[in-house]
């Protein structure tokens, strides 16, 4: 077999392939964060969107719904539920929870106070608000 | 699954084809030519996106080409040929024993990447004045990525040259030991053949 | 495996060609470049043309493969891969331009 | 067994094994609440399954990596692990930390063990993967760093080979893009924009390294071919494996707040990652075809051919499949993305694990391999838990078709829950695959138990 390969070259291509792309993905990530006030609906980061989040995060949300597609797949998207729902029926729905009919997903009762809910919905409806390039495709998420 | 496991691994000594040479040889380390291969279709995969973007989108895409600098894309492609010359001006003059002559083609080698470098910053300076970014139009991120991809491309091409360049010097490379100039050639020559159809496809197909 | 020792290697003949032939495939491919640029100062376009850009491309690009990247003596299988791309990515260009054209 | 501190990976092989037994029983109970919704509600409702579901598969995997690494590294390294102790008493840690951490989750409500364990103080919960408390996280940091700091020293005293090489700088990408879970902005873009680089640079890069290293490691083993072309391999497949896999962190960032341009970035660098999984594929056979012994461990040696398909299947096939961002603009967030977690897990890490133990256990049990019996009751598991995967697979990219059909494509579409009733069928079926799954777990750990002639160990 005529050429060559040395275990010294293949090596040296690994941490020179390595750090390029590393620091192409870096530069990728300042371009990112520079252009994300436009997308990412940073306006409208209240406090009461924070409680919401926080809310949304200590609730273990994500182990059912997924939010902007990421999460579980075992109940609807949320990302768009504000627009698809409204504020009222989102409250309501969490405090008719669970349904308890037999053989159906259940959702727990997290006994959540008003304002407790109205965070939630500020919360869901900033995340409705990021641009997400048109997804999903449709308001069924 | 086995004959192709075995042409990856070790390509079959093929059959001696009637020619002037003797035993066929690929040039430099296997290794590098897996990173090109891999870096051609990551290209290749981004020129066929451009192209396909285009196609959806021809009169942005011409209209925005035509405020490129032409006249700085024809400029770096004739610095990356030279450049590429004097690379493999380097490599035969190591095969011909004259191991330290290589280090000054390197030197021209780098200097016309080098110029490369200066043409394009001058030219992104003008653009990102202009208000050209990432994301200010489809035409505009391609442009970017593509160009910038390969700009990067250049720079750890130098990084390679000037390496060469040092063993050189030092009279590493001789008929018997051309794997380090001939694997950083090739890698030079893969970063000039990309531009080859960059050139026309960015800034000049219509 | 493949690493035979390169200094083993007895070179009956030249795996990168001769200075003399370097320096014309070099003038070729600026002559070649200038056809190019002329082309893009002009500012004609349509199929003709874009089929010319590419021809030369593909030309100055096997110049590249094959010599400067010295693939002519390698394993076939190498410049084969090589232009192997080179084809696919003019062809696919060639017809995403076509797309574009009736669209 | 050549250095007898190589023995501290028993335990760790041993957990990892009964970890990935309750992860199995958290799967198939998830996938009975798939078509019987209230099954356990509400004492183990579905996202609390899922929890443990998930972070049992990592802390086993983590296990799993740490076994292999305790008895890998002295025999690359050619000497005594700089201090058994401390990895005894790091398994201890990790062990209870990790068994608190999910009994956490089954006996006290999610919301009351964040306030109880410092959440508070800094928010790190409550996302996907990322859901243990901040004290776990921490201790995780600990342990992370005394176990790198055991094998570093070993390795420092030590011969340093390519494996070895690999194979830390794989861990320590591990613990350094871990510390990226202690970011969590309220800006939910920012938020999911950089935990994908714990969760993508884990499993698309740095776990790549840990698995060809192992991988590796276990072929020159059993192939008996020479070190110096497995490694230079290794070189070449890792290599693949960064330059596709980093840029390709973008096939996460096409519908989450980002600019638009990492659909293209996200979408041709991630159609390159099926690169290095198929030329490990290739390598293994290879290695295999080419070997220049018989190793008596036969089970060792299909473990190690079936990471390659498997991972080629499940990541680059099935990753493949939906990382195009015109198709994953419908299949985002569906079945379809659950379908190509589970094979790629399975046949990339997973598999690569049980490699090592398939291979290192005899040894540590003081034998070159099991006998006869025992090696067919492996290779029996190895087939039962492999192609009820591949259904398992297939059963969810049905459904997932099915529910992106009827809920993204079609120009009436239904609602999630209407959705769901439709494609109950496919449910059914992954469930029933679920169960031959656990057959084949019975049938692995009755593996362990099998009486018979061992092969003996010679002492060149």
């Amino acid at each position: 077999m005529s050429g060559t390969f040395t275990k010294a070259m293949a090596r040296n291509i690994f941490y020179g392939g390595a750090v390029f792309f590393f620091l192409l993905l870096v530069a990728l990530t300042f371009d990112t964060m520079g252009g994300l006030p436009k997308s990412d609906n940073r306006a409208n980061l209240t406090e009461s969107v924070l409680r919401g989040k926080h809310i949304w995060e200590t609730r273990n949300c994500i182990g059912c719904h997924t939010l902007l597609g990421e999460g579980a797949y075992f109940a609807p998207e949320l990302g768009n539920v504000y627009p698809r729902r409204g504020a009222e029926f989102i409250k309501a729905w969490i405090k008719s929870q669970p349904t308890g009919t037999p053989g159906r997903r259940q959702m727990p009762n997290f006994n959540f106070t008003e304002q407790e809910l109205d965070d939630i919905v500020a919360f869901l409806k900033y995340t409705s608000e990021i641009n997400t390039q048109k997804w999903p495709p449709n308001i069924e998420g | 699954m086995n004959t192709c496991a075995q042409t990856l691994v070790s390509p079959p000594a093929l059959p001696a084809v009637a020619s002037d040479s003797p035993a066929r040889r690929l040039p430099g380390d296997l290794a590098i030519w897996f990173f090109i291969l891999a870096e051609l279709l990551a290209f290749g995969a981004f020129f066929i996106a451009y192209a396909f973007a285009r196609a959806n989108n021809v009169e942005l895409f011409n209209e925005q080409q035509l405020a490129l600098d032409r006249n700085a894309g024809a400029l770096n492609t004739i610095l990356l040929l030279t450049s590429s010359y004097f690379v493999v001006r380097a490599v035969q003059a190591a095969e011909a024993g004259q191991g330290r002559r290589a280090a000054t083609w390197i030197a021209g080698g780098f200097a016309c990447g080098a110029g490369f470098i200066v043409v394009k910053l001058f030219e992104y300076t003008a653009k990102f004045a202009a208000g050209v970014s990432l994301s200010s139009s489809t035409f505009h991120m391609f442009y970017l990525v593509l160009t910038f991809f390969h700009f990067m491309h250049v720079i750890l091409g130098l990084v390679i040259l000037a390496a060469l360049w040092n063993g050189a010097r030092k009279g590493r490379y001789s008929p018997g030991n051309m794997n380090g100039i001939e694997t950083g050639a090739a890698y030079w020559h893969m970063v000039d053949l990309v531009w080859l159809i960059l050139f026309p496809l960015v800034y000049v197909m219509r | 495996m493949q690493t035979q020792g390169s200094s083993a290697r007895a070179l009956p003949h030249s795996d990168h060609g001769t200075p003399l032939r370097a320096t014309v495939i070099w003038v070729v491919l600026i002559a070649a470049t200038i056809v190019t640029w002329s082309v893009g100062e002009s500012g004609a376009t349509g199929p003709a043309i874009v089929g010319l850009l590419f021809s030369i491309a593909f030309g100055k690009g096997a110049l590249i493969i094959l010599d400067y990247m010295a693939l002519r003596r390698a394993p076939l299988m190498w410049p084969m891969l090589a232009l192997g791309w080179m084809t696919l990515v003019c062809a696919l260009i060639g017809i995403a331009y076509w797309k574009g054209l009736a669209a | 067994m050549k250095y007898s501190s190589q023995s501290v990976a028993m335990p760790y092989f041993i957990a990892a094994i009964g970890l990935f037994v309750g992860q199995i029983i958290f799967g198939l109970a998830m996938g009975l609440q798939y078509v019987v919704g209230d099954f356990l509600f509400p004492e183990i409702p579905f996202n609390v399954a899922r929890m443990v579901h998930t972070n049992l598969l990592i802390v086993w995997l983590l296990f799993g990596f740490m076994g292999a690494t305790y008895f890998l590294i002295p025999e690359e390294a050619e000497t005594e692990l700089y201090s058994p102790k401390l990895a005894l008493l790091m398994f201890w840690i990790f062990l209870i930390a990790g068994a608190a951490t999910i009994l956490g989750y089954l006996l006290v409500p999610y919301s009351t063990l964040a306030e109880m364990t410092g959440n508070n103080i800094l928010a790190t919960m409550g996302r996907e993967f990322l859901e243990q408390p901040l004290i776990t996280k921490i201790g995780i940091v600990i342990v992370a760093l005394a176990f790198l700091f055991n094998i570093t020293m070993t390795m420092l005293k030590g011969r340093k080979t390519v494996i070895s090489i690999v194979l830390l700088m794989g861990l320590w990408g591990l613990a350094i893009f871990f510390l990226f879970s202690f970011y969590n902005p309220g800006n939910l873009v920012k938020d999911k924009f950089y935990w994908w680089w714990v969760v993508h640079l884990w499993v698309e890069g740095v776990w790549e390294l840990i698995m060809a290293a192992i991988l590796a490691f276990v072929l020159i083993k059993v192939t008996g071919v020479d070190r110096e072309v497995i490694e230079k391999w290794l070189y070449v497949i890792i290599t693949l494996a960064l330059v596709t896999g980093l840029i390709g962190t973008g096939h996460h960032y096409f519908w989450i707040g980002t600019p638009s341009y990492w659909q293209w970035l996200g979408s041709i660098f991630s159609a390159l990652e099926p690169i290095p999984f198929f030329a490990m594929t290739v390598f293994a056979f290879n290695m295999v075809n080419r070997r220049r012994r018989e190793h008596p461990n036969k089970a060792a040696v299909l473990w190690a051919l079936g990471t390659g398909v498997m991972a080629f299947l499940g990541a680059g096939v099935w990753g493949f499949l939906h990382t195009l961002a015109p198709v994953n603009y419908y299949t985002h967030g569906s079945q379809i993305t659950a379908a190509h977690g589970h094979m790629a897990f399975y046949g990339a890490y997973v598999l690569v694990v049980l490699t090592i133990i398939s291979y290192a256990m005899p040894l540590l049990r003081g034998r070159a391999a099991n006998g006869e019996r025992a090696q067919v009751c492996e290779m029996w598991a190895f087939w039962l838990m492999t192609i009820s995967m591949v259904f398992i697979t297939l059963f969810l990219t049905a459904a997932g078709i099915l529910q992106v059909w009827l809920q993204r494509v079609s120009d009436t579409p239904m609602p999630f829950m209407a959705v769901q009733d439709q494609i109950s069928l496919f449910y059914w079926m992954r469930l029933w695959a679920g169960v031959v799954f656990a057959a084949g777990l019975v049938t692995y750990l009755a593996s362990f138990f099998v009486k018979g002639d061992s092969k003996p160990l010679i002492h060149a």
